[in-house]
């Protein structure tokens, strides 16, 4: 019965609950979301696929398609890669509503324009 | 009274009272427990194999996932491990800065479990006030790190992000508030009877097996022993500031209880100590690659008791061995000693209250990164 | 001819109706059970979620329905449908509409013939589909009957007593006509229905037979699909079945005041019994059942004795 | 804790580090590892086994029983033992705490502890091939896979 004070208490009360999907949710300043690169600034210098713990960025070097890839996938968010960047081409943005139905929209594509 | 026979009851590897797949075999005469047998190893992701495929700096990721509730006493663990091979000094701020965190994650576990033990009694409104509590400390490790679970703030040789004033004059803000609450609660638990009918006196652990067990943490304090990494190994700066080490001599479920409950008073006092006496200065210090043979230990309080890592390294980037030991595992085998004879209704309650964390139990086992 | 199609066909709506009730009863209990811990409850089903156990009860009906291949098939089977049935017929006997429709002499000691039924379904159920968390929960289930059925029948004799009838609908116009509640007459007789009456509909802190975290769902383990949908309609009925009785007992009976129909006054009552026992499923732990057992007897019992002793001397 | 070293000396000690102020590493002949363990306990009251690590170290298996005194100092004691024959006496009756970590060592890596009262496998599921230890270095999941096949 100690609880009762407390219970009647809530009551009147308005519920803590977000009714998340139908109300935006609460971003803290500096959460880390889906990263993006800034491939004017990008110098195609393999530190960030070095630096990924889950190889989910491969550069490819040469050739039409020279540029990043992101595999969205297999992304941690753990932002070592825009640590790593020397040119700040990578920018953390606060997204995090990344799901979709399909695997091939989770993978990145940004290219070198020539 | 004896029946001459025994049924046995499956707790897991899906139980409602276990939220993680382990599984315990309960073999039970009437109602009372004569044998237990665990089983664990239904979530061997095969960690401490994959630590030695990876780079240090890979494995800090890795480290950070072998539990999602005490990631960062894992992470802390592995860059003290680290940081041993080769003697490294971080910056004062930097181990503020981990130590803050470390104690948020110990408030966010001890009022995540204390509201699991309300539960397994079927108190559920004590559950859920505790769980709405628990996510001012979820909101304020988001607002620190950039993240509510996985952390990722520390690197090896020092922090990644800083906490600014107005960071933490939130926290203080914030604290102010939990421990009101918490201080509430304390005060329900310790009168409301239907609770204490189901935890005093339940799951006994006396001093003499807690020690000959090896019980860690909250489960050996709550027999009465004074034992706590923080005290008796400091590291990070805990040798600085002045905390008492909870003890309760109740040996039962309901000590465990009070036990963690007072130590997220602990808590908060830590952080408002550390939050005052933060130095200015740098954030971390430049880390070496490779590292040389050598071995080191390193040796954590998690929310949950002793939590110890050991690596050897052979002069490349990447460990040679990386064991882990959580401390889940310490406490199995006096959970197993409290089990036997205890009512089939207070089974819930002993096995959560050593705060179980099969995901930190499990860790070694097939996965090959593609 | 006539007179019996329209007997009937107002049975069938009447049972509607106590269904309907029943699933009102139960969004009821969520939303104010989820408001008391600071939580929204029910929401997005009909206004403020209110068809959302009507939903939850068709939803259950589409699933696939499985009966274990080692079980007791007929018992297996047959027991929702009891456990639906055994409310609604005591529900006749209850009177929501000022008067019981099926009234007698004696209804009282069918009532309580009754609610035995339903634990023993309960114990049947839990012992015929051979799953060791069933079988715990049905045998608790036939333990904490033992316990709470001699001081819930002597909770139901106090009131017969002082209205020298055993009929519900002759207690209840009693009340009325005396124009007072047994509340105030034998309010230990109150409290002990009350206790005994959340250990039938297995609330906290009685949930023993099916305490989630210790036994699964036990009894319930092995039910699901439509079976269990009907599972879930029987607990709603008995909702209704203890709150209409406790009102109808003891809340100072169930008959017209002024204008207001007897059935208004009925819901009214029987909301507000509802309520309590909400709140106190809210504010404790679950008992262990050992506890239960020596707890009824201790202090249940004796306390019942007493109240007869003094309704029967000195009241 | 000073004249450890010295008190120690006749049970084979091969290396004795103290690399931290807490942290001490001492590595004996196997032979002489229950005896020194009971010696200890006898002396030092050093009752808290943290944990039992093994390392494949190709030929030889490395055992490390990290001890905790006082739960304050990290007390390691190693011994190697070959390949040939993996036997080594529990400790289970001493510290009665072991029994887990020695099953975890024996599943892993396939190291027999002779007296220990059940070694069936704790972690591995029930299925599991004869013979083969994920956490040797010579373990390859393509050798697994042939073995389940099989």
């Amino acid at each position: 019965m100690s609880l009762f004070k407390e219970a009647i208490k809530q009551i009147p009360k308005k519920p803590v609950t977000i009714k998340y999907p139908f109300e935006p949710g609460i971003i803290p300043p500096g959460l880390r979301g889906l990263p993006i690169w800034d491939m004017n600034k990008c110098i195609l210098c393999v530190l960030c696929q070095n630096a990924c713990p889950v190889s989910a960025i491969k550069m490819i070097p040469k050739g039409p398609d020279a540029g990043i890839v992101y595999d969205l996938s297999r992304c941690i968010f753990c932002a070592e890669c825009a640590d790593a960047c020397p040119k700040k081409a990578i920018t953390i943005t606060d997204k995090f509503e990344l799901a979709t139905t399909s695997k091939s929209e989770l993978i990145f594509h940004y290219k070198k324009s020539q | 009274m004896r029946y001459g026979t025994t049924i046995k009851v499956p707790f897991g590897p899906q139980h409602p009272a276990l939220k993680e797949p382990e599984c315990f075999l309960f073999e039970v005469e009437g109602d009372f427990v004569v044998n237990v047998k665990p089983r664990i190893g239904y979530i061997h992701r095969g960690i401490e194999k994959a630590f030695e495929n990876n780079t240090y700096m890979h494995d800090l990721y890795l480290a950070e996932r072998i539990c999602g509730i005490c990631s960062h006493a894992h992470t802390v663990a592995f860059t003290q491990t680290v940081e041993g091979l080769v003697s490294l000094e971080i910056p004062q701020r930097a181990q503020y800065i981990r130590l803050i965190m470390a104690e948020l994650e110990r408030l966010h576990s001890h009022s995540l479990w204390v509201g699991i033990a309300a539960h397994e009694a079927g108190f559920d409104t004590m559950f859920m006030y505790l769980w709405r509590d628990r996510e001012m400390i979820m909101d304020l490790m988001e607002e620190i790190s950039g993240n509510r679970v996985l952390h990722a703030i520390n690197t090896i040789g020092g922090v990644r992000r800083d906490i600014n004033d107005e960071q933490a004059n939130k926290i203080r803000k914030y604290l102010d508030k939990f421990e009101e609450n918490i201080k509430n609660y304390i005060k329900v638990l310790e009168t409301e009877n239907t609770f204490l009918k189901r935890t005093v006196g339940v799951g006994i652990l006396k001093p003499s097996d807690a020690i000959a067990l090896c019980a860690v943490g909250p489960t050996l304090r709550a027999s009465g022993i004074k034992n706590d990494v923080r005290k008796d190994d400091p590291y990070l700066l805990y040798d600085e500031i002045p905390f008492e080490v909870i003890t309760h001599d109740g040996c039962d479920v309901f000590a465990r209880t009070i036990v963690r409950c007072e130590e997220m008073l602990e808590s908060i006092k830590i952080i408002r100590y550390a939050l005052d006496h933060m130095p200015k200065g740098e954030l971390k210090v430049k880390a070496p690659r490779t590292f040389p043979p050598n071995e080191s230990i390193g040796r954590v309080e998690a929310p949950r008791g002793e939590l110890i890592h050991y690596t050897k390294s052979n002069g490349t980037s990447k460990p040679e061995r990386y064991k882990v030991r959580s401390p889940t595992l310490g406490n199995l085998a006096s959970v197993c000693k409290t089990l036997i004879g205890a009512h089939i209704a207070d089974i819930p309650m002993i096995l959560a209250g050593i705060d179980p964390c099969f995901s930190c139990m499990d860790r070694i086992l097939i996965k090959k990164r593609s | 001819m006539f007179e019996t199609i329209f007997e009937i066909i107002s049975l069938i709506g009447f049972i509607v109706f106590i269904i309907l009730i029943a699933f009102f009863y139960e969004w009821i209990d969520r939303k104010f059970y989820a408001r008391i811990q600071n939580r929204y409850g029910p929401l997005y089903t009909g206004p403020s979620g209110i068809l959302q156990p009507i939903a939850d009860f068709i939803k259950l009906l589409l699933k696939e329905d499985i009966i274990p291949e080692a079980s007791e098939k007929r018992i297996f089977s047959l027991i929702p449908i009891i456990y639906v049935l055994l409310p609604i017929l005591a529900l006749l006997i209850i009177p929501i509409n000022g008067k019981g429709i099926i009234s007698f002499e004696g209804d009282l000691i069918f009532l309580m013939f009754l609610s035995a039924m339903i634990t023993l379904s309960v114990f049947l159920a839990g012992w015929s589909s051979a799953c060791n968390f069933s079988r715990i929960g049905g045998v608790r289930a036939a333990l904490q009957m033992l316990s709470y059925e001699i001081p819930f029948g002597l909770s139901l004799i106090g009131p017969a007593i002082v209205a020298n009838s055993l009929c519900i609908t002759k207690i209840s116009e009693w009340q009325i006509a005396n124009s007072t509640a047994f509340i105030f007459l034998q309010p230990i007789g109150f409290a002990v229905i009350m206790i005994s009456l959340l250990a039938e509909l297995e609330l906290i802190p009685f949930d023993v037979p099916e305490a989630e975290t210790e036994i699964v769902a036990g009894w319930t383990t092995e039910y699901g699909g439509g079976r269990y949908a009907l599972i879930r309609l029987g607990k709603d009925l008995e909702l209704v079945m203890a709150s209409m009785l406790i009102s109808s007992l003891y809340l100072g009976g169930i008959g017209q005041i002024f204008f207001i129909p007897p059935i208004v006054i009925a819901i009214i009552k029987s909301i507000i019994v509802l309520l309590v026992m909400s709140l106190i499923r809210a504010l404790f732990a679950r008992y262990r059942i050992d506890q239960v057992i020596s707890g009824m007897w201790k202090y249940l019992f004796p306390l019942m004795i007493l109240q007869i002793i003094i309704v029967q001397f000195i009241g | 804790m000073e004249d450890l070293i010295k008190k120690i000396e006749p049970f084979g000690v091969l290396e004795f580090k103290r690399p931290k102020e807490r942290r001490i590493f001492i590595r004996i002949k196997s032979e002489f590892l229950r005896d020194l363990i009971s010696f200890l306990i006898g002396e030092y009251d050093l009752r808290h086994l943290s944990t039992i690590t093994g390392i494949d170290l190709g030929e030889e298996i490395e055992l490390l029983y990290h001890f905790s005194y006082k739960h304050s100092i990290e007390i390691t004691i190693g011994i190697k033992i070959p390949k040939s024959s993996l036997k080594v006496p529990t400790i289970t009756d001493l510290i009665p705490g072991a029994i887990f970590y020695e099953k975890e060592v024996h599943d892993m890596l396939g190291v027999v502890f002779e007296g220990h009262p059940d070694l069936s496998p704790l972690i591995l599921p029930e299925n599991w091939p004869e013979g083969v230890h994920p956490l040797r270095k010579d373990y390859s999941i393509e050798k697994l896979k042939e073995l389940i096949k099989k």
